[in-house]
């Protein structure tokens, strides 16, 4: 296999790394009864991915030659492959970004955590799971991984598994998640072929025919698109990632679709060839269906865990239109699109991971600190927790695209990749795209609403139950990996350019070509094709708005008066003392659910007014369905609920009707001989 | 190097033979636990012996590279299961389900079930090979219905008679092979023998080779399970001593199946006969599907087990009949994993069952509080038998799937659906069994983990790693089943 | 002698097995079927013995003997008791009538006979009809076995079943085993009728135990 | 020499718009008030307010947090960078490449986003149906004013607003159907975004019929006189907008001397007068809507922008 180049020069630290997590969760077993397990498996996981972090920014930035590795595991015959090249270190650089961020808020938040033992051991083995995905160099060891990943966050999934909801959700997304891998499995089983040439380096060496490539793409979409939560997909997404321990659900929300990304991204760009235009047609619309979807669907939600999970619908969506615009442009041989586009997908995975993970850390120190995750009874923690709601109100700005803040720069780019699309010849690309421009237009305005309504419920207003009104402010490990993630948001959002040159090898090896370097680029300002078509700089504008804000600041305080007098808020003559008069999470979502809700959730408003003089109170509730659930996953289940029931009859026969099964079968196999040419 | 000082073949079948003999005698139950597990590994030493030298093939005796796997896998299960059944009737005795008596019939049937399937296993004479698995069956057929009640002996009775028809059935195949040997080779006891019929099998008349197949087929699959002769087993094994149902699941259907790949063999040398694949792989999919779906309404523990049982006959047998050097390999391995597996799930289930007093999955909830170890034993067990990494299992499945989707995409739906419906299933019931709020009692298991995760941490070693040795052996034969 | 008288005496002996199988399916008592099986064991002894002679093959007389004693009297005797002793009530319960039945029966006779058919000639002609007679005796006894509601018609079929395998295996010629195999079955001939007596099983193979409990159907409630 | 000049032009504008904003309310007002046969204030009002209203002490909610202190500078800062980024009398702007329309756009979102948040910081209702009736009109006008943006830079390929409005000088800038749609849906989303009738009514007093006035509530003395001068650049960032995307006419080009950046003002200041006029005709012409009507009257901006730039996509083909 391609070993022979590999073995010339092994740096093993990567594998390495991946043993030092397995031997982690062994310790986690092993020394479980010890007071100080908790810490101790945490710093080492910190310990690690930081160091893979380390590992990976070296090995993008030195533009180093892929690294390959061959252990004696897996397949017997063929070995397990290693391989790190540059998009492998990139996921690996986003993959221990956010475990390193998670370790630490959990090194703080996991002295709350109540079964200790049903999360440590299964902690380092899923981040070993995911390390191993983005390293494997074959098909068996990729799946294994793939699979081995699926589990170790099924268990984290089971580690509450006292609430039904939970054991329900795990039992949804393991069967989800066996669907997705038996999907890829059959994938990689077409691209080896019959004679069972696993080994990457054999599959980028066969030429698929074109209907080959197409089944794979369509095998990966659903494969990867299953665990990455594309609609319609996504369902199992919502319920496991909340069920989760917060820090699990940061890594399976930020980082866990990522590594789906990625192997997406490493089937379709990097094993099949060039799949025709129409493959990124239908990724593109995907996208553009999940991104529109998912906030749609998270802005119904009123648990706070749930609204972040279905956002990370939202942001795979996005993902996906980048990568369907890549295709697209690919297939045209526009590789400057394409690399454009790609680039735009990258970052957005980039910051996705990295302000998903920072608002699930802010869920999890709220859940933390009131035992809340339903936003109906939190609010005023603003008050209580200055710097959660903080770092949680830069993670609301970024994942909203609001400038200069990194989301704001990957949809930016994305932007830009549509319009230089015109230039596309097809027919069904020039309609579709502007389309799912739209689409993302739609869903970024969207967003924003939705993290005003989950930043202004939670934080803002008066505190809505006792547990909210005593909060207190989480531990400092907690606030330190917040802290950190929201600084990393700020910084990547005024200097895009870097994380840009960052992404150039990556683009280049994939789509053979890059976006024009940014660092030469004046002022440090990015610009994705020319400075006459368009060009962002978000460090300017941060500095504008500061220095604008300061300024006016300054005026005033000079020229104006400085007065200020605490008083009741104006109630319109009519004082409510009950923070039950707020605004609520419905009532917030409910002009968009007037708007969109009848179209795409069949939702149903029913008003109980009860007659004037009569004491009982008026009632108003609100249901809200997820179609795909009914109209696609419930037909399924009770298509084998009714054939299990048919069935289950012939447990039941007497012994003559047996043997006549027997009889008749036997009887059958001779005519078949008798009747055989 | 042997186990009494004589050649290995000859202790493989004396020792249990000697044993049973022992233990029909032996009044105190502790101690003929002890021997019978002694003896057990007296025999597993003889099997494993045989890797050292192996005599010459006679008229009777045989040991080639196929079969010493599954003797030493026989004897493996078996030994193990003795060391879990001697902790297991224990406390069967305390609870009075059992007693002495009783137990010292238990322990004679033990070892000679032990001798049948080894003899069935070395036997290099067809005849001699029906004799064996027939004795086996009565045994196990007497061991299914010692509890006495009415369940057991219903589920006993049922056994017998699907199993003396199978039998009747099997015995006519072996007859025509005779019958179709006889021209070739000559009249008598060498027309039987199966390295002669190996040999001369091409010039045998096909369409008496086709008709013994299909009723050799359905004679010994019925004791492999395969749908829809599979109806004695969920009982057999629900209703039977808990040892007993990991030995019929972990070793009488590989037996079974053994003589199903000898014939195949056969089959599949001759030119003009039938292929024997497509019979095999709809047989296959036919019962991996219908036990999939089985799986769901199943209400007691110990009968949900044995229908996956059943379906991953289903799926050997697919493999073996999709033939060709990865399927097979497939198969052998996915036989070899899902025997230790599966003895390992019955040796939880069946302390389990013990300490809940009961086998009905409604009383029996919240394992991983309760009783960490059985829980987790059992929760890595339904993931090694769902075909999750990093276990054994996987590996099979994966080689079965892929290379079959290369092969014959078609197959793959029905072949995937099934799968996807067992882990569903499975997984649906491990929710309620393991987790969730404790329910039924909570004492503390008097119960030997050793066996359970010895194989566990042998499939799980095998899900990453295979020695290169096994490996080769297990090319080997695939090559050589064909 | 000849070697065609040879051939037509085996045959016709054979064939007179199956003949006698077709007229088990007739029966509509369970006295007259039992008289009808002694027959058919009967005729089973005779052609076992005729296939000891003409193939010169002693130990083969042991079978017909087995077959002759333990079958053709032993057994029915001792199922004519046992239906005194447990009062199994004497009409056979059909599940599809006897047309049918023997409609079927004859369409079974006539695919054992294309299926032989196929066989290639130089496997010697004599082994190919005592072949096919022995396939459709088997799948006669089985149909019995399949058709037949109470145990005692169902062990009837199923001793018929074996009866043809033995014909099977004496046809055979130097068939190792024989007398062995006939014995064995004879043993397990023997533990059916023992359980049926243990378990006072009265009219269905189904329902063990002294009191008629509710049918077990394998899941406990 | 150059880039002094340039910053001077800059800041220039950056004053220039300062200091236009409440005279256009002024101005507004005054004609709607002439329109209606009243008297009206005089069109320094506006001025006369902002100082008064910073004269003032502020009164704040007893649970008012830090971001509601912070929002009202916060808002002002984001919409006076905007208004700075849009060519108003120059096209050379020197850090015109800073911001392109999309981000002009978010920057104006980014306003909103803290503007609503502090609305529901109080936790008074009244608050948060200002909030949500605004994001929900926002969610509807930020993507049609995304596909204007799409339409204008397939038609003038660039995003960057001098580009686009030398483009729009240039003779190559042809009628299209797409302009006018874009023009019509800009309309639009310019009224709602500044809450003007019929979407909302700035001038009325009960709360529950408002919007914006609603959100903004328990906002008073210097914060509230932020928030105001906020809302009138805004008005002006629009009016700019349009006037520099569809009547570039009179915009000094990039190395202009001092006479054409007069032009540019004069040209400027009358395009704003124009503009106040029409908006007050339109205003007093037409009646304020239900709430749950604007997201169809927005909607219909949002699909006339997705035609026009369909349209062009389809367009390009040869």
């Amino acid at each position: 296999m391609g070993a022979g180049t590999g073995r010339a020069m092994i740096d093993p630290l990567a594998l390495l790394c991946v043993a030092a997590l397995l031997a982690t969760s062994v310790a986690a077993v092993v020394l479980r009864r010890s007071p100080f397990v908790s810490p101790i498996v945490y710093l080492a996981t910190l310990a690690v991915s930081a160091g893979l972090v380390v590992y990976a920014l070296i090995h993008l930035a030195s533009g180093a030659a892929p690294v390959s590795h061959v252990l004696p595991l897996g397949l017997p015959w063929l070995g397990a492959h290693f391989r790190i090249d540059q998009l492998s270190a990139f996921f690996l650089l986003v993959t221990n970004l956010g475990a390193a961020g998670a370790s630490l808020f959990a090194l703080g938040s996991g002295r709350h955590e109540h079964a200790p033992e049903r999360v440590l051991p299964f902690y380092p083995a899923f981040l070993a799971g995911m390390n191993i995905v983005i390293q494997a160099d074959d098909a068996f060891t990729i799946l294994l991984s793939w699979e081995f990943m699926s589990l170790a966050s099924w268990a984290l999934v089971m580690a509450h598994h006292r609430d039904r909801d939970n054991t329900r959700a795990g039992y949804i997304y393991l069967v989800m998640a066996g669907f997705g891998t038996f999907c890829l499995l059959l994938a990689f089983g077409l691209l080896a072929g019959p004679d069972g040439s696993y080994g990457f380096a054999a599959i980028r060496g066969a030429q698929q025919t074109p209907a080959v490539g197409a089944f794979v793409l369509a095998l990966a979409l659903v494969g990867a698109g299953s665990k990455a939560g594309l609609v319609p997909l996504h369902v199992w997404l919502p319920l496991a990632h909340p069920a989760a321990p917060s820090h699990v659900s940061a890594l399976m929300s930020g980082v866990m679709t990522k590594v789906a990304v990625y192997c997406f991204i490493r089937i379709v760009f990097d094993l099949i060839g060039t799949p025709a235009w129409w493959a990124g047609l239908v990724v593109l619309v995907l996208g553009g269906i999940t991104a529109a979807l998912g906030v749609l669907y998270a802005l119904m939600q009123h648990d706070l865990k749930r609204l972040l999970a279905y956002h990370t619908v939202e942001n795979i969506g996005i993902i996906f239109i980048g990568l369907g615009l890549a295709l697209a442009f690919r297939a045209n041989e526009m590789t400057a699109g394409a690399a454009l586009a790609l680039t735009a997908a990258l970052f957005h995975v980039l910051n996705h991971s990295l302000f998903k993970s920072l608002l699930f850390f802010g869920a999890g120190a709220v859940l933390t600190a009131t035992g809340e995750r339903d936003m109906e009874r939190l609010g005023g923690l603003i008050h209580r927790m200055p710097v959660t709601s903080l770092t949680f109100l830069v993670g609301c700005a970024a994942i909203s695209a609001l400038p200069p803040l990194n989301g704001f720069a990957s949809e930016w780019l994305t932007f830009q990749a549509i319009l230089i699309s015109p230039e596309l010849p097809q027919w069904g690309l020039k309609f579709s795209i502007p389309t799912v421009g739209a689409l993302l237009a739609l869903s970024a305005a969207l967003a924003a609403a939705c993290f005003v309504k989950a930043f202004g419920i939670t934080f803002l207003g008066r505190p809505r139950t006792r547990a909210a009104e005593v909060a207190l402010e989480v531990d400092r490990c907690s606030l330190a990996a917040m802290a950190i993630f929201a600084g990393l948001c700020v910084l990547i959002g005024i200097l895009p350019g870097f994380v840009i040159d960052l992404l150039a090898p990556v683009t280049a090896s994939l789509v053979d070509n890059r976006m024009p370097a940014q660092s030469a680029v004046p002022w440090l300002s990015i610009v994705p094709i020319a400075e006459s078509r368009s060009s962002y700089n978000g460090l300017l504008v941060f500095v504008f708005i500061a220095a604008s804000a300061a300024i006016a600041a300054l005026a005033i305080h000079r020229l104006a008066s400085r007065a200020v007098r605490r008083s009741d808020p104006w109630d319109c003559g009519f004082p409510d003392p009950d923070p039950a008069t707020q605004y609520t999470a419905g009532s917030f979502a409910q002009p968009i659910r007037r708007v969109f809700g009848t179209l795409v959730f069949r939702a149903a408003e029913r008003v109980e007014m009860p007659p004037p003089g009569t004491l009982a109170p008026a009632r108003f509730e609100v249901t809200v369905r997820d179609l795909i659930w009914d109209w696609l996953y419930l037909p399924i289940a009770a298509g084998v609920g009714f054939t299990a029931d048919r069935l289950n009859t012939l447990q039941f026969l007497t012994i003559r009707r047996y043997l006549a099964l027997v009889f008749v079968t036997l009887v059958f196999l001779l005519v078949v001989l008798a009747l055989w040419p | 190097m042997t186990a009494f000082g004589l050649d290995p073949v000859t202790a493989v079948l004396l020792v249990p033979l000697a044993a049973a003999a022992v233990l029909a005698l032996l009044p105190d139950f502790r101690l003929a636990a002890r021997l019978n597990v002694a003896a057990a590994l007296a025999t597993l030493v003889a099997a494993l012996s045989l890797f050292a030298g192996r005599p010459e093939p006679g008229i009777y005796i045989l040991v080639d590279d196929l079969n010493i796997v599954f003797i030493v896998l026989s004897t493996f299960v078996g030994f193990t299961t003795s060391v879990f059944s001697a902790s297991y009737i224990g406390h069967e005795v305390e609870i009075g389900r059992l007693t002495p008596a009783y137990l010292r019939f238990y322990h004679a049937m033990y070892q000679t079930l032990m001798f049948a399937m080894n003899l069935a296993l070395i036997a290099n004479n067809i005849g001699l090979m029906w004799v064996a698995i027939e004795i086996a069956t009565l045994t196990t057929v007497l061991m299914v219905g010692i509890y006495r009640t009415h369940q057991a002996l219903e589920a006993a009775w049922k056994y017998f008679i699907l199993g003396s028809v199978g039998i009747a059935l099997a015995l006519f195949g072996t007859i025509l092979v005779y019958m179709a040997a006889r021209p070739v080779v000559g009249e008598g006891v060498e027309a039987m023998v199966w390295t002669v019929l190996a040999e001369n099998a091409r010039l045998f008349d096909p369409a008496l080779l086709n008709l013994a197949f299909v009723f050799l087929l359905l004679g010994y699959g019925t004791k492999v399970g395969l749908a829809p002769l599979h109806a004695w087993l969920p009982d057999a094994h629900a209703e039977g001593p808990t040892p007993i149902s990991a030995v019929l699941s972990g070793l009488l259907l590989n037996v079974a199946l053994y003589a199903v790949l000898r014939f195949k063999i056969l089959l599949a040398a001759n030119p003009d006969a039938i292929a024997p694949g497509p019979l095999m792989v709809v047989l296959g999919l036919l019962s991996l599907n219908f036990a999939a779906y089985m799986l769901y309404r199943r209400r007691d523990i110990k009968r949900m087990f044995a229908y996956s049982s059943i379906e991953h006959m289903g799926i050997i047998v697919f493999a073996f009949g999709m033939g060709g050097p990865l399927a097979n390999f497939a198969g052998l391995l996915h036989m070899t994993m899902h025997s230790l597996t599966k003895s390992a799930i019955f040796f939880s289930v069946g302390h389990i069952a013990q300490v809940k007093g009961t086998q009905r999955i409604a009383d029996i909830g919240g394992l991983t509080e309760t009783h960490p170890w059985l829980g987790w034993g059992l929760v890595l067990g339904v993931v090694a038998i769902a075909g999750m990494p990093p276990l054994g299992i996987f590996m099979s499945e994966f080689l079965i799937v892929s290379s079959t989707f290369a092969r014959e995409p078609l197959l793959v739906i029905p072949l995937v659906a099934g799968l996807l419906a067992a882990v569903g299933a499975l997984f649906l019931r491990l929710n309620a069994i393991a987790f969730g709020e404790p329910r039924g009692p909570v004492a503390a298991a008097k119960a030997s983990y050793v066996p359970m995760f010895v194989h566990l941490a042998l499939v799980a070693g095998a899900g990453i790693f295979l020695p290169g040795p096994l490996v080769e052996w297990f090319q080997h034969i695939a090559r050589l089943l064909g | 002698m000849t070697g065609t008288f040879v051939f037509d005496v085996a045959h016709l002996l054979a064939g007179s097995v199956v003949l006698v199988s077709l007229i088990l399916l007739y029966q509509r008592r369970l006295y007259a079927l039992l008289n009808v099986f002694a027959l058919h064991a009967f005729f089973l002894a005779l052609s076992v013995a005729w296939q000891a002679f003409i193939q010169a093959a002693p130990h083969l007389y042991i079978t017909a003997a087995i077959a002759l004693v333990f079958k053709a009297i032993i057994i029915p005797v001792v199922l004519h008791r046992m239906i005194v002793r447990l009062g199994i009530h004497r009409e056979i319960e059909t599940v599809v009538g006897i047309g049918p039945t023997m409609l079927f029966g004859l369409g079974l006779v006539a695919l054992s006979t294309v299926t032989m058919l196929e066989v290639t000639v130089e496997a010697d002609p004599l082994a190919r009809e005592d072949l096919a007679f022995a396939l459709s005796v088997v799948l006669l006894g089985l149909l019995v076995m399949v058709t037949r509601r109470n145990a005692v018609s169902q062990v009837v079929g199923f001793m018929s079943l074996e009866n043809g395998l033995v014909l099977a295996a004496t046809g055979a010629k130097g068939m190792p085993f024989v007398v062995e195999i006939s014995v064995a079955f004879s043993v397990l001939i023997a533990f059916i009728v023992i359980g049926i007596f243990l378990f006072r099983i009265r009219e269905r193979f189904d329902t063990v135990d002294v009191h008629e409990l509710d049918r077990f159907r394998g899941e406990a409630l | 020499m150059a880039l002094i000049f340039d910053l001077l032009v800059q800041g220039a504008q950056m004053a220039l718009v300062l200091l236009a904003a409440p005279l256009l309310t002024g101005v507004v007002r005054k004609v709607k008030a002439r329109l209606l046969r009243r008297r009206g204030p005089s069109v320094l009002q506006p001025y006369r307010d902002l100082i008064r209203l910073l004269r003032k002490e502020v009164v704040l909610a007893h649970n008012a947090s830090w971001l509601f202190r912070l929002t009202p500078y916060l808002v002002f800062a984001a919409t006076w960078v905007a208004a700075a980024l849009v060519p108003t009398f120059a096209m050379g702007l020197h850090f015109s490449w800073s911001a392109d329309l999309i981000a002009i756009t978010a920057l104006i979102a980014s306003a909103r986003f803290f503007l609503a948040l502090a609305g529901m910081d109080v936790g008074t209702s009244f608050g948060g149906i200002g909030s949500s009736r605004e994001v929900m009109i926002a969610s509807l006008a930020e993507p049609a004013m995304i596909m204007i943006t799409f339409t204008l830079a397939l038609i003038a390929g660039s995003t960057q607003l001098s580009n686009i409005a030398a483009f729009m000088l240039s003779p190559d800038a042809g009628l299209s159907v797409s302009l006018g749609l874009a023009l019509v849906a800009l309309i639009i989303v310019a009224i709602a975004e500044n809450a003007r009738v019929p979407v909302d009514n700035p001038a009325t007093h009960l709360e529950l019929t408002m919007v914006h006035e609603a959100m903004v509530l328990e906002y008073s003395g210097r914060h509230l006189a932020m928030i105001e001068f906020a809302a009138s650049l805004k008005l002006v960032v629009y009016l700019s907008l349009i006037a520099c995307i569809f009547v570039p006419w009179g915009l000094a080009g990039a190395e202009a001397g001092m006479s054409a950046l007069t032009i540019g003002v004069a040209a400027y200041v009358a395009k704003l007068g124009v503009g106040a006029v029409l908006l007050a005709l339109f205003e007093t012409a037409i009646a304020k809507m239900r709430v749950f009507r604007a997201p169809e009257f927005l909607g219909g901006a949002f699909m006339l922008g997705l035609l026009a730039s369909l349209l062009l996509f389809v367009a390009r083909s040869q």
